[in-house]
């Protein structure tokens, strides 16, 4: 878990992350190297108070180095919100993320059709499947030219899809996309707002701190699963869990 | 330094040489009276630093010199009940309460009116940035804030400046501290009208050991100044003394408005709260109204009473500044801690870490004195009480008006009121899409309200409520509210109703009310109306307050808000904070599930005047506000949270503007679930629709909690009628109130919704 | 087509976090010569037709009411050599 | 003081939705002679020392990679005639 001076919603995504089962690892933005951990979560927020382009200075903070090759090595990475301006601004992802259509703050809960359940972050989903997550930004619009555009729908990198009345502007009204290999993904909503009931629109958000602990499971070498698969569902606090991931 | 070098500084020394310079007292606001008591504080007339301090610390703003004799009531009237969950009394930067397993919860509203429509993104932004660090002064964790906003009317032209700017400010500063926005109000009446109201409150919590205050104390120990550079923001008014007095180059064209930066206020909360932890603090202040000369002679005179400061060492962000504008300069995110010698180190450490700028500027002393140097020469030297606690104090003269009795006479029950089932249906529908009570969610989906993942209530719930520890599940609750067109019918009921609908507020959702804090807006002291209109409300507030057993703990005083001649409406803003045992507990005031029962408890009169209905379908404001019965507020109270521990109702909500009718639309509205009333028998059914009387709610009861719920509330002799039962859900369901009238939720949220987006949208 | 251009900036004196953040930020793009940076804002407008005085006097009420808040910032208007 | 000036505006056919806004309320103004509106940011750098063909070159980077988002908007920079 990423934390950049301003970031915001690194407490409620640490909180995700543990629902979900596994260990959330504070690394801050000043930090070299990450610690051994086998997924990254960049969280909402504004990065150095995003004065200038949401994302536009976190990009050159010592971990995002890091952070960018380990992507490009193949480790599941999520930018939530400002983590998704964060990894646009850094090239990981194509696109970037504009000013609303309507110029203002959008803070409400939205609805949201999973496109792509293959991806690191969303295997727990079905295709098609539709979800009500916390959307909140002022610089949400997804932007592209069209080759892009085409080439995202065409390859299925588009990952999740905005429903009902068009919340900021984006293009295809876009919510979320992923790399080739699936294991970067950026998304504008919040998932981690939506983990319990109590405070926030359901737990339909769990699923993407669900999905990154099997995919890693799946890809682990068998010499690093040295302990067994968990059984029953996950327990509330992650240092129980037979899983060794760390986030 | 150039051009402050060129011009004569104004020292002590130099102004016992020359007794006899003209010196802008009245620019500065200061009396002549007030000149004269000055001049015998010191034995001689004060450098211009010196008047530029006690200029604006004895401004009305900071000195209350008109309400501290009114305030000083709610202090007196301090019961033992009260005292049980305080533990910081009025009088520090806020007040502080003991919500039990170790937390206490310090809260405070505060204005920012006149900055707000000078520039009503930043007035707005800087209103938040301020009560955030009043705060965090106290030793707080910042958890979420509100806004109580007061507009002119929605169509006039300056309000469509003003919304959408003020708006944008509160959302822009809160949600970049990532601080959720719990809840407000937003009212429009004409009288605002050229003089909005931005009331902005912020909740913290700490731990019972970790309160600060603000004193200076231990000979010797450090005044560290941190944050933000100095600058000239908000120093409109003293220029002339740098102006005037030496030159006329540049700095009278200084800026008066301040700009936030929320992004070096979310690192001096995070560097702030981290010296805190270490024990590094032994005094702290933070910088608001009246800047450096605040913060020093406050501390100063809380403390040992002795501080010298080396004015030239503050770091600035305009170099061209003169002693007596860095005195004044309201720049925003600065804060000031007193740090023993030994601590000073690590504290400076703390904040390179968080990229905080942090500079000795001086020390506490056993001298009595504030003295302040700038580059060796003493340009203050002055006892410092005299600046911060022993200002002017006036008795100003109040009357009842000439015209309040002419007001009471013309009530409403003269105005025609529908009587047929159509007419009473239209009348719903034009006043849930009036500005006052249409859907809100313009405003509030401009802010973030989930942000730290403890929001477990927000708008449009009748209070928001904030989970304090996810083991236990303890939480708090707050509300905002006061009716202005009450107060101006009677402004001592009017602030009881504030006090009742805040306090009601909360208890609905379910929470215990613990405490007050209030923002009184009104109009100018020197009018003996207004005046009376503000000895009234404050009276009423603390009578009211001894009624239901919780203190008043900190809050703000706003007067000057006028236009022309014209005042405000009497505003007195009450925030109550209650204590939930277990946030799961909650009551929401939205219908869930159908086929429930619907109870309206409490006592329904024919009270319209000063209603919603009246304002909006005549424009009518006359007679008597509704009967404010306390007693009645304490024991609907303790059903509710009772009925909400024991499980007993799924929703509840307050009867409050709009009444009966403007509930139900609410409670149907917030999840698509339709109702069927019946109304009394026993009451006109336009009364029982419309009607503002106090002290009720309704609340919807599964069927297997019925016996339970009712033979509660008869074993408390409390009235209650089934009136209704959830019915039907989603595209088709309707309110339909028997033998009136049936209008489907569609009809009613597209009348409920359309009215803000319709207005501010292009 | 003729194009007038309005430059709007934060007045001297006037605290600019945006400028203030970019400036924090460019050592650690190892660009180290700079010592203040402003941020303001650049509106492009396009007209239908050549400027005519008059119109500039038109965009000069519109920079003052619209593009700019002159509490905090001051504009300059000026056409574009095209 | 030596000054650099660095223009970001959105590219063509970017959506630009303050310019879009700009654009719409200028009729409501009184103005109806602007086809266009295009907004974007105007930085003003101030230098330590003489503008040098070097430092220039190191600007041009920053506007690059910092000032500008190359995905969607252009940038020019250019030294002020002091
Ligand atoms: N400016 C605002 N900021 C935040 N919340 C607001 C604001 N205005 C209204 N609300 C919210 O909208 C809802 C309805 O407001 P209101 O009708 O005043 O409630 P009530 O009468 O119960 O006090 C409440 O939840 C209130 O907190
Ligand atoms: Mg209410």
């Amino acid at each position: 878990m990423v934390t950049f001076p301003g970031s915001l919603d690194d407490g409620d995504a640490r909180r995700a992350v543990g629902l979900a089962g596994a260990e959330a690892v504070a690394l801050w933005h000043g930090d070299h190297d990450l610690r051994g951990v086998d997924a990254v979560i960049l969280p909402g927020g504004f990065s150095y108070g995003d004065y200038l382009r949401s994302g536009a200075i976190a990009r050159f903070a010592p971990v995002m180095a890091e952070v960018v090759a380990a992507a490009r090595g193949g480790m599941p990475v999520l930018g939530i919100c400002n983590g998704f301006q964060v990894l646009c601004e850094s090239h990981l992802l194509p696109g970037a993320l504009i000013r609303n259509h309507h110029r203002k703050f959008v803070c409400r809960d939205q609805r949201l059709k999973i496109e792509n359940a293959s991806t690191s972050w969303t295997h727990d989903y079905v295709t098609g499947e539709e979800v009500t997550l916390v959307l909140k930004n002022g610089e949400g619009a997804y932007v592209a030219d069209l080759a892009t555009l085409d080439r995202l729908e065409g390859e299925g990198l588009v990952v999740a899809r905005y429903l009902g009345d068009d919340p900021n502007g984006s293009m295809r009204a876009i919510a979320g996309i992923t790399t080739e290999r699936g294991n970067v993904v950026g998304l504008m909503p919040h998932p981690e707002h939506a983990v319990d009931s109590l405070c926030g629109p359901g737990t339909g958000g769990l699923p993407f701190f669900t999905s990154v602990l099997q995919s890693l499971a799946a890809s682990a070498p068998a010499a690093s699963a040295g302990t067994p698969p968990p059984q029953g569902p996950p327990p509330l606090q992650g240092h129980s869990s037979g899983r060794e991931l760390v986030l | 330094m150039t051009e402050t070098q060129t011009r004569q500084l104004d020292t002590v020394a130099h102004a016992q040489e020359h007794p006899d310079v003209a010196q802008p007292w009245a620019e500065l606001g200061l009396k002549s009276d007030e000149e004269a008591h000055l001049r015998e504080i010191l034995g001689r007339r004060p450098t211009s630093s010196e008047l530029a301090m006690y200029s604006v610390m004895w401004s009305e703003h900071c000195s209350y010199k008109s309400s501290k004799v009114h305030l000083r009531r709610f202090g007196e009237q301090v019961t033992d009940a009260m005292r049980k969950h305080l533990m910081v009394g009025i009088g520090e930067n806020a007040g502080v309460v003991d919500i039990g397993q170790g937390y206490a919860v310090t809260f405070k509203v505060e204005s920012h009116n006149h900055p707000s429509y000078i520039e009503p993104y930043q007035g707005a932004a800087t209103g938040v940035g301020g009560i955030v660090r009043d705060i965090l002064s106290m030793g707080a964790r910042p958890v979420a804030v509100m806004d109580a906003l007061r507009f002119g009317p929605l169509e006039a032209p300056d309000t469509q400046r003003v919304l959408p700017g003020v708006v944008a400010g509160v959302g822009g500063y809160g949600n970049c501290l990532g601080l959720p926005n719990i809840g407000g109000e937003t009212v429009f009446d004409p009288s605002y009208a050229g003089n909005p109201l931005v009331n902005a409150l912020c909740v913290g919590v700490m731990r019972h050991e970790d309160i600060h205050l603000a004193n200076a104390s231990g000979t010797g120990n450090q005044i560290i100044l941190y944050g933000a550079t100095t600058g000239g923001d908000g120093i409109g008014g003293v220029s002339i003394l740098a102006s005037e007095a030496f030159d006329t180059q540049g700095s009278a064209r200084r800026p008066s408005v301040q700009v936030g930066d929320p992004f070096m206020e979310k690192l001096l909360i995070e560097c702030t709260l981290e010296v805190f932890a270490e024990h590094l603090v032994a005094g702290i202040q933070d910088l608001g109204g009246a800047g450096l000369s605040c913060a020093t002679s406050e501390l100063a005179s809380a403390g040992d009473g002795g501080m010298h400061v080396w004015l030239d060492r503050v770091p600035l962000r305009d170099e061209s500044l003169a002693p007596e504008e860095i005195l004044m300069s309201e720049s925003q995110e600065r804060m000031m801690a007193v740090v023993e010698p030994a601590h000073v180190s690590r504290f400076l450490e703390i904040c390179a870490k968080w990229d905080v700028d942090a500079t000795v500027i001086g020390e506490v002393t056993d001298t009595g004195r504030l003295v302040i140097e700038w580059y060796g020469d003493t340009v203050v030297d002055v006892p410092p009480r005299t600046v911060a606690s022993e200002g002017p104090v006036y008795e100003r003269p109040f009357a009842r008006p000439i015209w309040q009795d002419s007001l009471q006479a013309g009530d409403a029950s003269t105005l025609p009121r529908p009587t047929t089932g159509e007419g009473l249906r239209a009348t719903v529908l034009q006043l849930v899409a009036s500005p006052n009570l249409c859907d809100k969610s313009w405003i509030t989906n401009q802010y973030d309200r989930y942000v730290q993942g403890n929001t477990v209530l927000a708008q449009p719930e009748d209070a928001g409520i904030l989970r304090v520890d996810e083991q236990s599940g303890l939480g708090i609750a707050v509300s905002t509210d006061c009716n202005g067109r009450f107060a101006k019918l009677d402004p001592f009921t009017g602030a009881q109703l504030a006090l009742a609908e805040s306090y009601r507020n909360v208890a609905t959702a379910g929470a215990r009310p613990l405490a007050v804090t209030d923002c009184l807006n009104f109009g100018s002291p020197e009018d003996p109306d207004v005046m009376w209109q503000f000895a009234e409300a404050t009276r009423g507030l603390s009578q009211g307050c001894e009624a239901l057993g919780i203190p008043v703990t900190g809050g703000n005083v706003s007067f000057y808000n006028q236009t022309g001649a014209e005042p405000i409406l009497p505003t007195p803003v009450v925030g109550v904070l209650g204590v939930i045992d277990d946030v799961t507990r909650r009551t929401p005031i939205g219908f869930t599930t159908e086929g429930q029962q619907i109870y309206l408890l409490g006592t329904t009169r024919d009270e319209l005047s000063g209603s919603e209905w009246a304002h909006v379908a005549h424009g009518h404001l006359g007679g008597l506000p509704p009967v404010v019965d306390l007693e009645m507020e304490a024991q609907l109270a303790d059903l509710l949270i009772n009925a909400s521990r024991d499980g007993l109702i799924d929703a509840a909500h307050d009867l409050a503007d709009g009444g009966l009718a403007q509930a139900l639309v609410e409670s149907c509205l917030r999840y698509d679930v339709g109702a069927r009333v019946w109304l009394p028998d026993e009451l006109d059914p336009f009364v029982a629709l419309f009607s503002e009387s106090t002290a009720r709610v309704i609340v919807a009861v599964p069927r297997s909690e019925e016996v339970r719920f009712t033979d509660m509330c008869a074993a408390r002799r409390f009235p209650h009628v089934r009136m209704g039962v959830t019915d039907g859900r989603g595209d088709d369901a309707v309110l339909e109130v028997q033998e009136c009238f049936s209008v489907s939720l569609a009809e009613l949220r597209a009348a409920w919704s359309a009215t803000l987006p319709t207005a501010f949208d292009d | 087509m003729p194009r007038v251009i309005v430059e709007v900036m934060p007045k001297p004196g006037i605290l600019d976090p945006q400028g203030k953040a970019v400036l924090g930020a460019m050592p650690r793009l190892g660009f180290g010569g700079v010592v203040d940076v402003r941020q303001g804002k650049r509106f492009e407008l396009e007209l239908a037709e050549e400027v005519t005085e008059d119109q500039l006097a038109q965009v000069r009420q519109v920079a003052e009411a619209l593009l700019s808040n002159p509490v905090i910032e001051d504009y300059t208007v000026r056409v574009e050599a095209s």
